[in-house]
Protein backbone atom coordinates (compact mmCIF):
# COMPACT_ATOMS: atom_id res chain seq x y z
CA UNK A 1 0.00 0.00 0.00
CA UNK A 2 1.08 3.72 -1.15
CA UNK A 3 0.31 6.77 0.06
CA UNK A 4 1.43 10.26 -1.74
CA UNK A 5 1.27 13.60 -0.89
CA UNK A 6 -0.84 15.90 -3.75
CA UNK A 7 -1.96 13.69 -6.89
CA UNK A 8 -1.27 10.27 -8.15
CA UNK A 9 1.85 9.88 -10.95
CA UNK A 10 -0.63 7.30 -12.05
CA UNK A 11 1.62 5.99 -15.18
CA UNK A 12 4.82 5.58 -13.14
CA UNK A 13 2.89 3.92 -10.19
CA UNK A 14 0.94 1.35 -13.42
CA UNK A 15 4.10 0.76 -14.78
CA UNK A 16 6.33 -0.20 -11.89
CA UNK A 17 3.69 -2.38 -10.61
CA UNK A 18 3.48 -4.33 -13.89
CA UNK A 19 7.54 -4.66 -13.78
CA UNK A 20 6.96 -6.00 -10.08
CA UNK A 21 4.99 -8.78 -11.61
CA UNK A 22 6.43 -9.41 -15.36
CA UNK A 23 7.84 -12.55 -13.52
CA UNK A 24 5.06 -13.84 -11.26
CA UNK A 25 3.13 -15.47 -14.21
CA UNK A 26 -0.04 -13.99 -13.63
CA UNK A 27 -2.14 -13.84 -16.65
CA UNK A 28 -4.48 -11.08 -15.61
CA UNK A 29 -3.85 -7.66 -14.28
CA UNK A 30 -6.78 -5.01 -14.04
CA UNK A 31 -5.82 -1.74 -12.27
CA UNK A 32 -8.75 0.57 -11.04
CA UNK A 33 -8.12 4.61 -11.68
CA UNK A 34 -10.24 7.15 -9.77
CA UNK A 35 -9.90 10.92 -11.38
CA UNK A 36 -11.26 13.90 -10.22
CA UNK A 37 -14.25 15.04 -11.73
CA UNK A 38 -15.11 18.56 -12.52
CA UNK A 39 -18.14 19.33 -11.28
CA UNK A 40 -20.18 21.68 -8.75
CA UNK A 41 -17.80 24.39 -9.56
CA UNK A 42 -15.37 22.00 -7.29
CA UNK A 43 -11.25 23.15 -7.40
CA UNK A 44 -10.92 19.35 -6.28
CA UNK A 45 -11.20 17.04 -3.78
CA UNK A 46 -8.96 16.37 -0.78
CA UNK A 47 -8.28 13.59 1.56
CA UNK A 48 -7.89 12.68 5.27
CA UNK A 49 -6.85 8.96 5.89
CA UNK A 50 -6.13 6.93 9.01
CA UNK A 51 -3.47 5.04 8.27
CA UNK A 52 -3.64 2.52 10.90
CA UNK A 53 -6.72 0.89 9.81
CA UNK A 54 -6.37 1.47 6.39
CA UNK A 55 -3.04 -0.44 6.80
CA UNK A 56 -4.98 -3.49 8.41
CA UNK A 57 -8.33 -2.71 6.07
CA UNK A 58 -5.48 -3.51 3.22
CA UNK A 59 -3.45 -6.65 4.54
CA UNK A 60 -7.22 -8.25 5.15
CA UNK A 61 -7.62 -7.86 1.19
CA UNK A 62 -4.10 -9.18 0.49
CA UNK A 63 -5.04 -12.26 2.25
CA UNK A 64 -8.24 -12.89 0.95
CA UNK A 65 -6.53 -12.51 -2.53
CA UNK A 66 -3.71 -14.57 -1.58
CA UNK A 67 -6.45 -17.38 -0.62
CA UNK A 68 -8.18 -17.10 -4.47
CA UNK A 69 -4.06 -17.32 -6.07
CA UNK A 70 -4.38 -13.20 -6.50
CA UNK A 71 -2.62 -10.34 -5.69
CA UNK A 72 -4.12 -6.76 -4.69
CA UNK A 73 -2.24 -3.25 -4.56
CA UNK A 74 -3.31 0.55 -4.09
CA UNK A 75 -2.22 3.67 -3.60
CA UNK A 76 -3.97 6.42 -2.10
CA UNK A 77 -3.29 10.45 -2.06
CA UNK A 78 -3.27 12.57 1.45
CA UNK A 79 -4.40 16.21 0.76
CA UNK A 80 -5.19 17.99 -2.26
CA UNK A 81 -6.07 16.39 -5.47
CA UNK A 82 -6.94 18.68 -8.06
CA UNK A 83 -9.43 18.09 -11.23
CA UNK A 84 -8.50 15.51 -14.09
CA UNK A 85 -5.70 14.23 -11.42
CA UNK A 86 -5.74 10.86 -10.10
CA UNK A 87 -6.36 10.05 -6.19
CA UNK A 88 -6.84 6.47 -6.51
CA UNK A 89 -5.50 3.36 -8.19
CA UNK A 90 -6.01 0.05 -7.05
CA UNK A 91 -5.19 -2.92 -8.91
CA UNK A 92 -5.45 -6.85 -9.08
CA UNK A 93 -3.42 -9.56 -10.51
CA UNK A 94 -4.93 -13.05 -10.91
CA UNK A 95 -3.43 -15.96 -13.11
CA UNK A 96 -7.08 -16.26 -13.93
CA UNK A 97 -9.56 -13.77 -15.79
CA UNK A 98 -12.71 -14.42 -13.99
CA UNK A 99 -10.81 -14.09 -10.04
CA UNK A 100 -10.12 -10.93 -11.56
CA UNK A 101 -12.91 -9.60 -12.62
CA UNK A 102 -14.48 -10.56 -9.37
CA UNK A 103 -11.97 -9.71 -7.23
CA UNK A 104 -11.73 -5.82 -8.70
CA UNK A 105 -15.07 -5.30 -7.97
CA UNK A 106 -15.35 -6.54 -4.38
CA UNK A 107 -11.87 -5.25 -3.57
CA UNK A 108 -13.40 -1.33 -5.05
CA UNK A 109 -16.93 -1.44 -3.44
CA UNK A 110 -15.50 -2.30 -0.32
CA UNK A 111 -12.72 0.52 -0.47
CA UNK A 112 -15.47 2.90 -1.07
CA UNK A 113 -17.43 0.92 2.35
CA UNK A 114 -14.54 0.66 4.83
CA UNK A 115 -11.42 2.21 4.05
CA UNK A 116 -11.29 4.91 6.67
CA UNK A 117 -10.63 8.19 4.53
CA UNK A 118 -12.80 11.49 4.32
CA UNK A 119 -13.33 13.08 1.24
CA UNK A 120 -13.62 17.19 0.67
CA UNK A 121 -14.36 19.18 -2.39
CA UNK A 122 -11.96 22.08 -2.78
CA UNK A 123 -14.16 25.34 -3.18
CA UNK A 124 -13.48 28.75 -2.82
CA UNK A 125 -10.24 27.38 -1.21
CA UNK A 126 -11.85 25.58 1.44
CA UNK A 127 -12.56 22.02 2.43
CA UNK A 128 -16.01 21.15 2.58
CA UNK A 129 -16.80 17.41 3.91
CA UNK A 130 -18.53 15.47 1.19
CA UNK A 131 -21.03 14.55 3.55
CA UNK A 132 -23.58 13.38 1.24
CA UNK A 133 -21.43 10.71 -0.91
CA UNK A 134 -19.96 9.39 2.83
CA UNK A 135 -20.82 6.11 4.24
CA UNK A 136 -20.80 5.06 7.88
CA UNK A 137 -18.27 2.39 8.43
CA UNK A 138 -19.56 -1.43 9.11
CA UNK A 139 -19.55 -1.13 12.86
CA UNK A 140 -21.05 2.24 13.24
CA UNK A 141 -23.83 3.44 15.88
CA UNK A 142 -21.82 1.17 18.80
CA UNK A 143 -21.84 4.28 20.45
CA UNK A 144 -24.88 5.05 20.78
CA UNK A 145 -26.66 1.47 20.56
CA UNK A 146 -30.13 1.40 22.79
CA UNK A 147 -28.54 -1.21 25.60
CA UNK A 148 -26.28 2.15 26.32
CA UNK A 149 -28.85 4.30 26.40
CA UNK B 1 -6.04 8.06 31.41
CA UNK B 2 -7.49 7.05 27.68
CA UNK B 3 -7.18 9.24 25.02
CA UNK B 4 -10.22 9.97 22.55
CA UNK B 5 -9.64 11.38 19.13
CA UNK B 6 -11.51 12.57 16.42
CA UNK B 7 -10.71 11.79 13.08
CA UNK B 8 -11.60 13.75 9.59
CA UNK B 9 -14.43 15.79 9.64
CA UNK B 10 -15.29 16.30 13.09
CA UNK B 11 -14.37 19.15 14.84
CA UNK B 12 -13.38 18.13 18.52
CA UNK B 13 -10.09 18.14 20.01
CA UNK B 14 -8.57 15.36 21.15
CA UNK B 15 -10.04 14.42 24.78
CA UNK B 16 -8.35 12.38 28.12
CA UNK B 17 -10.49 10.95 30.20
CA UNK B 18 -10.70 8.06 33.02
CA UNK B 19 -12.73 5.14 31.14
CA UNK B 20 -12.54 0.94 32.05
CA UNK B 21 -14.59 -0.31 28.97
CA UNK B 22 -15.94 1.65 25.48
CA UNK B 23 -18.99 1.74 27.27
CA UNK B 24 -17.45 4.43 29.73
CA UNK B 25 -16.49 6.46 26.74
CA UNK B 26 -19.89 5.92 25.09
CA UNK B 27 -21.64 7.18 28.05
CA UNK B 28 -19.10 10.42 28.36
CA UNK B 29 -19.29 11.29 24.66
CA UNK B 30 -22.88 11.17 24.95
CA UNK B 31 -23.15 14.03 26.92
CA UNK B 32 -20.93 16.32 24.63
CA UNK B 33 -23.67 18.14 22.53
CA UNK B 34 -21.80 18.80 19.40
CA UNK B 35 -21.07 15.40 18.82
CA UNK B 36 -25.11 14.67 18.93
CA UNK B 37 -24.81 14.84 14.94
CA UNK B 38 -22.33 12.38 14.48
CA UNK B 39 -21.98 9.22 17.28
CA UNK B 40 -24.84 7.24 15.34
CA UNK B 41 -22.84 7.52 12.18
CA UNK B 42 -19.49 6.62 13.65
CA UNK B 43 -17.13 3.72 13.75
CA UNK B 44 -14.56 2.81 16.44
CA UNK B 45 -11.07 1.75 16.81
CA UNK B 46 -9.22 1.39 20.08
CA UNK B 47 -5.14 1.14 19.42
CA UNK B 48 -5.38 1.10 15.30
CA UNK B 49 -7.82 -1.82 15.75
CA UNK B 50 -11.89 -1.63 14.79
CA UNK B 51 -13.26 -2.47 17.59
CA UNK B 52 -17.94 -3.17 17.84
CA UNK B 53 -17.40 -4.50 21.67
CA UNK B 54 -18.41 -1.89 23.98
CA UNK B 55 -17.43 -4.13 27.02
CA UNK B 56 -14.15 -3.69 25.38
CA UNK B 57 -11.50 -3.19 28.57
CA UNK B 58 -9.61 -0.29 28.23
CA UNK B 59 -6.12 0.50 29.92
CA UNK B 60 -4.03 3.66 30.77
CA UNK B 61 -2.51 5.12 26.81
CA UNK B 62 -5.26 3.19 25.04
CA UNK B 63 -6.13 4.98 22.34
CA UNK B 64 -9.72 5.46 20.80
CA UNK B 65 -10.39 6.81 17.45
CA UNK B 66 -13.81 8.12 16.47
CA UNK B 67 -14.78 7.18 12.91
CA UNK B 68 -17.51 9.37 11.07
CA UNK B 69 -18.50 8.54 7.59
CA UNK B 70 -16.05 7.84 4.59
CA UNK B 71 -15.56 7.92 0.92
CA UNK B 72 -12.21 7.24 -0.57
CA UNK B 73 -11.18 7.44 -4.02
CA UNK C 1 -9.32 -0.45 -31.51
CA UNK C 2 -5.70 -1.30 -32.48
CA UNK C 3 -4.22 -3.77 -33.67
CA UNK C 4 0.14 -4.80 -33.42
CA UNK C 5 2.25 -6.94 -35.13
CA UNK C 6 3.78 -8.66 -31.63
CA UNK C 7 3.39 -8.08 -28.01
CA UNK C 8 1.89 -4.93 -26.89
CA UNK C 9 3.75 -2.13 -25.52
CA UNK C 10 1.33 -1.84 -22.41
CA UNK C 11 3.07 1.18 -20.40
CA UNK C 12 2.83 3.08 -23.95
CA UNK C 13 -0.74 2.24 -25.09
CA UNK C 14 -1.91 2.99 -21.31
CA UNK C 15 -0.14 6.51 -21.07
CA UNK C 16 -1.74 7.33 -24.22
CA UNK C 17 -5.43 6.32 -23.33
CA UNK C 18 -4.66 8.10 -20.31
CA UNK C 19 -3.99 11.05 -21.53
CA UNK C 20 -6.39 11.31 -24.65
CA UNK C 21 -9.59 11.22 -21.91
CA UNK C 22 -7.61 13.21 -19.58
CA UNK C 23 -10.06 16.53 -20.23
CA UNK C 24 -12.82 13.86 -20.63
CA UNK C 25 -14.14 14.18 -16.75
CA UNK C 26 -14.85 10.41 -16.54
CA UNK C 27 -14.20 9.92 -13.09
CA UNK C 28 -13.42 6.03 -13.02
CA UNK C 29 -11.11 4.27 -15.66
CA UNK C 30 -10.72 0.33 -15.95
CA UNK C 31 -8.05 -1.05 -17.63
CA UNK C 32 -7.49 -5.64 -18.57
CA UNK C 33 -4.38 -6.46 -19.14
CA UNK C 34 -4.15 -9.63 -20.44
CA UNK C 35 -0.73 -11.23 -20.20
CA UNK C 36 0.66 -14.50 -21.27
CA UNK C 37 1.35 -16.95 -18.76
CA UNK C 38 4.32 -19.68 -19.11
CA UNK C 39 2.47 -22.60 -18.51
CA UNK C 40 2.46 -26.58 -20.94
CA UNK C 41 6.33 -25.75 -21.76
CA UNK C 42 4.68 -23.05 -24.39
CA UNK C 43 7.40 -20.10 -25.90
CA UNK C 44 4.68 -18.40 -25.91
CA UNK C 45 1.16 -17.49 -28.32
CA UNK C 46 0.28 -16.47 -32.10
CA UNK C 47 -2.86 -14.86 -32.73
CA UNK C 48 -4.81 -14.61 -35.93
CA UNK C 49 -7.66 -12.34 -36.21
CA UNK C 50 -10.50 -11.35 -38.93
CA UNK C 51 -10.33 -7.70 -38.70
CA UNK C 52 -14.02 -7.03 -40.68
CA UNK C 53 -15.66 -8.87 -37.47
CA UNK C 54 -13.85 -7.55 -34.72
CA UNK C 55 -14.05 -4.01 -36.20
CA UNK C 56 -17.95 -4.47 -36.10
CA UNK C 57 -17.59 -6.25 -33.15
CA UNK C 58 -15.83 -3.55 -31.27
CA UNK C 59 -17.97 -0.80 -32.74
CA UNK C 60 -21.32 -2.45 -31.43
CA UNK C 61 -19.30 -2.35 -27.66
CA UNK C 62 -18.59 1.47 -28.57
CA UNK C 63 -22.51 2.04 -28.88
CA UNK C 64 -22.86 -0.12 -25.99
CA UNK C 65 -21.11 2.01 -23.75
CA UNK C 66 -22.37 5.63 -25.21
CA UNK C 67 -25.73 4.51 -24.22
CA UNK C 68 -24.34 4.21 -20.63
CA UNK C 69 -21.95 7.26 -20.56
CA UNK C 70 -18.79 5.54 -20.97
CA UNK C 71 -15.72 4.74 -23.67
CA UNK C 72 -14.54 1.36 -24.09
CA UNK C 73 -11.09 0.90 -25.88
CA UNK C 74 -9.23 -1.95 -27.04
CA UNK C 75 -6.05 -2.86 -28.68
CA UNK C 76 -4.85 -6.57 -29.45
CA UNK C 77 -1.29 -8.79 -31.07
CA UNK C 78 -1.26 -10.35 -34.12
CA UNK C 79 1.23 -13.02 -34.19
CA UNK C 80 3.61 -14.28 -32.00
CA UNK C 81 3.68 -13.02 -28.51
CA UNK C 82 6.13 -14.08 -25.81
CA UNK C 83 5.61 -15.59 -22.17
CA UNK C 84 5.41 -13.08 -19.90
CA UNK C 85 4.63 -10.05 -22.62
CA UNK C 86 0.74 -8.68 -22.81
CA UNK C 87 -1.25 -9.42 -26.35
CA UNK C 88 -4.17 -7.75 -25.07
CA UNK C 89 -5.63 -4.81 -23.13
CA UNK C 90 -8.95 -3.77 -22.93
CA UNK C 91 -10.26 -0.03 -21.06
CA UNK C 92 -13.35 1.49 -19.73
CA UNK C 93 -13.98 5.32 -18.89
CA UNK C 94 -16.77 5.95 -17.10
CA UNK C 95 -18.13 8.80 -15.07
CA UNK C 96 -19.26 6.18 -12.56
CA UNK C 97 -17.26 3.77 -11.14
CA UNK C 98 -20.39 1.00 -11.23
CA UNK C 99 -20.93 1.54 -14.64
CA UNK C 100 -17.26 1.15 -15.24
CA UNK C 101 -17.12 -2.40 -13.29
CA UNK C 102 -19.86 -4.12 -14.92
CA UNK C 103 -18.87 -2.99 -18.42
CA UNK C 104 -15.50 -3.74 -18.29
CA UNK C 105 -16.61 -7.08 -16.90
CA UNK C 106 -19.25 -7.74 -20.10
CA UNK C 107 -17.10 -6.73 -22.38
CA UNK C 108 -14.08 -8.75 -21.64
CA UNK C 109 -16.54 -11.98 -21.80
CA UNK C 110 -18.03 -11.14 -24.68
CA UNK C 111 -14.79 -10.32 -26.18
CA UNK C 112 -13.62 -14.26 -25.12
CA UNK C 113 -16.81 -15.46 -26.52
CA UNK C 114 -17.45 -13.70 -29.30
CA UNK C 115 -14.33 -11.87 -30.35
CA UNK C 116 -13.22 -13.46 -33.83
CA UNK C 117 -9.70 -14.38 -32.82
CA UNK C 118 -7.85 -17.54 -33.18
CA UNK C 119 -5.45 -18.72 -30.52
CA UNK C 120 -2.50 -20.61 -30.85
CA UNK C 121 0.20 -22.04 -28.32
CA UNK C 122 3.80 -21.70 -29.70
CA UNK C 123 5.71 -25.49 -28.74
CA UNK C 124 9.44 -26.16 -30.53
CA UNK C 125 8.61 -23.34 -32.59
CA UNK C 126 5.00 -24.72 -34.15
CA UNK C 127 1.87 -23.14 -33.63
CA UNK C 128 -1.24 -25.79 -32.11
CA UNK C 129 -4.81 -24.46 -32.38
CA UNK C 130 -5.60 -23.69 -29.05
CA UNK C 131 -8.55 -25.57 -29.65
CA UNK C 132 -9.44 -26.62 -25.75
CA UNK C 133 -9.65 -23.07 -24.76
CA UNK C 134 -11.85 -22.17 -27.78
CA UNK C 135 -15.42 -21.40 -27.91
CA UNK C 136 -17.74 -21.87 -30.84
CA UNK C 137 -19.00 -17.94 -31.52
CA UNK C 138 -22.96 -17.20 -31.02
CA UNK C 139 -24.75 -18.64 -34.52
CA UNK C 140 -21.92 -21.46 -35.03
CA UNK C 141 -23.51 -24.56 -36.36
CA UNK C 142 -25.61 -22.98 -38.71
CA UNK C 143 -23.96 -24.70 -42.10
CA UNK C 144 -25.41 -28.20 -40.40
CA UNK C 145 -28.19 -27.50 -38.79
CA UNK C 146 -31.24 -30.19 -39.21
CA UNK C 147 -33.43 -28.06 -41.57
CA UNK C 148 -30.60 -28.17 -43.87
CA UNK C 149 -29.70 -31.79 -43.58
CA UNK D 1 -18.94 -17.29 -58.00
CA UNK D 2 -19.21 -16.79 -54.58
CA UNK D 3 -16.04 -17.58 -52.59
CA UNK D 4 -15.51 -19.44 -49.49
CA UNK D 5 -12.74 -18.92 -46.96
CA UNK D 6 -11.70 -20.49 -44.31
CA UNK D 7 -10.45 -18.56 -40.97
CA UNK D 8 -8.34 -19.17 -38.44
CA UNK D 9 -6.73 -22.71 -37.91
CA UNK D 10 -8.94 -24.76 -40.47
CA UNK D 11 -6.80 -25.85 -43.05
CA UNK D 12 -8.27 -25.48 -46.19
CA UNK D 13 -7.73 -23.07 -49.02
CA UNK D 14 -10.31 -20.99 -50.22
CA UNK D 15 -13.13 -22.48 -52.88
CA UNK D 16 -15.01 -20.68 -55.45
CA UNK D 17 -18.32 -22.04 -56.25
CA UNK D 18 -21.83 -21.36 -58.06
CA UNK D 19 -24.17 -20.27 -54.76
CA UNK D 20 -28.00 -18.86 -55.08
CA UNK D 21 -27.57 -18.56 -51.63
CA UNK D 22 -25.76 -19.59 -47.82
CA UNK D 23 -28.05 -22.84 -48.37
CA UNK D 24 -26.18 -23.52 -51.19
CA UNK D 25 -22.74 -23.39 -49.56
CA UNK D 26 -23.80 -25.28 -46.46
CA UNK D 27 -24.75 -28.19 -48.88
CA UNK D 28 -21.69 -28.13 -50.44
CA UNK D 29 -19.23 -27.67 -47.26
CA UNK D 30 -20.89 -30.57 -45.89
CA UNK D 31 -19.70 -33.07 -48.56
CA UNK D 32 -16.25 -32.26 -48.12
CA UNK D 33 -14.80 -34.74 -45.42
CA UNK D 34 -12.36 -32.91 -44.23
CA UNK D 35 -14.61 -30.39 -42.91
CA UNK D 36 -16.58 -32.89 -40.74
CA UNK D 37 -15.19 -31.94 -37.51
CA UNK D 38 -15.02 -28.36 -38.11
CA UNK D 39 -18.90 -26.67 -39.58
CA UNK D 40 -20.93 -28.21 -36.13
CA UNK D 41 -18.77 -25.67 -34.81
CA UNK D 42 -18.28 -22.53 -36.89
CA UNK D 43 -20.03 -18.87 -37.48
CA UNK D 44 -20.28 -17.91 -40.77
CA UNK D 45 -19.80 -14.42 -41.91
CA UNK D 46 -20.90 -13.20 -45.40
CA UNK D 47 -18.62 -9.92 -46.56
CA UNK D 48 -17.67 -8.98 -43.35
CA UNK D 49 -20.88 -9.12 -41.12
CA UNK D 50 -21.77 -11.89 -39.92
CA UNK D 51 -24.78 -14.21 -40.58
CA UNK D 52 -27.16 -16.34 -39.20
CA UNK D 53 -29.73 -17.05 -42.16
CA UNK D 54 -29.24 -20.00 -44.37
CA UNK D 55 -31.96 -18.37 -46.78
CA UNK D 56 -29.33 -15.30 -47.16
CA UNK D 57 -28.97 -14.41 -50.98
CA UNK D 58 -25.70 -14.28 -52.06
CA UNK D 59 -24.13 -12.88 -55.33
CA UNK D 60 -21.69 -13.25 -58.05
CA UNK D 61 -18.56 -11.81 -55.92
CA UNK D 62 -19.97 -12.53 -52.41
CA UNK D 63 -17.35 -13.86 -49.74
CA UNK D 64 -18.57 -16.40 -47.40
CA UNK D 65 -16.14 -16.62 -43.98
CA UNK D 66 -16.15 -19.66 -41.99
CA UNK D 67 -15.45 -18.96 -38.30
CA UNK D 68 -14.04 -21.73 -36.02
CA UNK D 69 -14.34 -21.34 -32.45
CA UNK D 70 -12.42 -18.28 -31.03
CA UNK D 71 -9.75 -17.78 -28.06
CA UNK D 72 -8.62 -14.02 -28.03
CA UNK D 73 -6.49 -11.80 -25.07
Amino acid sequence: MELYQGPLDIKSIFSRWLDEERESNYGAFIPFIGIVRAEDNIEGLSFDIYEPILESWFNSWVEIAKERGAKVKMAHSIGDVPIHTSSYISAVFSPRRRVALELIDEFVEDFKANAPIWKYDIVDGKRLYAEDRSSPMSGSGILTNKENR
Amino acid sequence: MVKIEFLGPIEQKPLEIEADSLRDVANFLQKIESLNSWLDRCAVAVNGEMCNDLSKRLYSGDIVSILPPVCGG
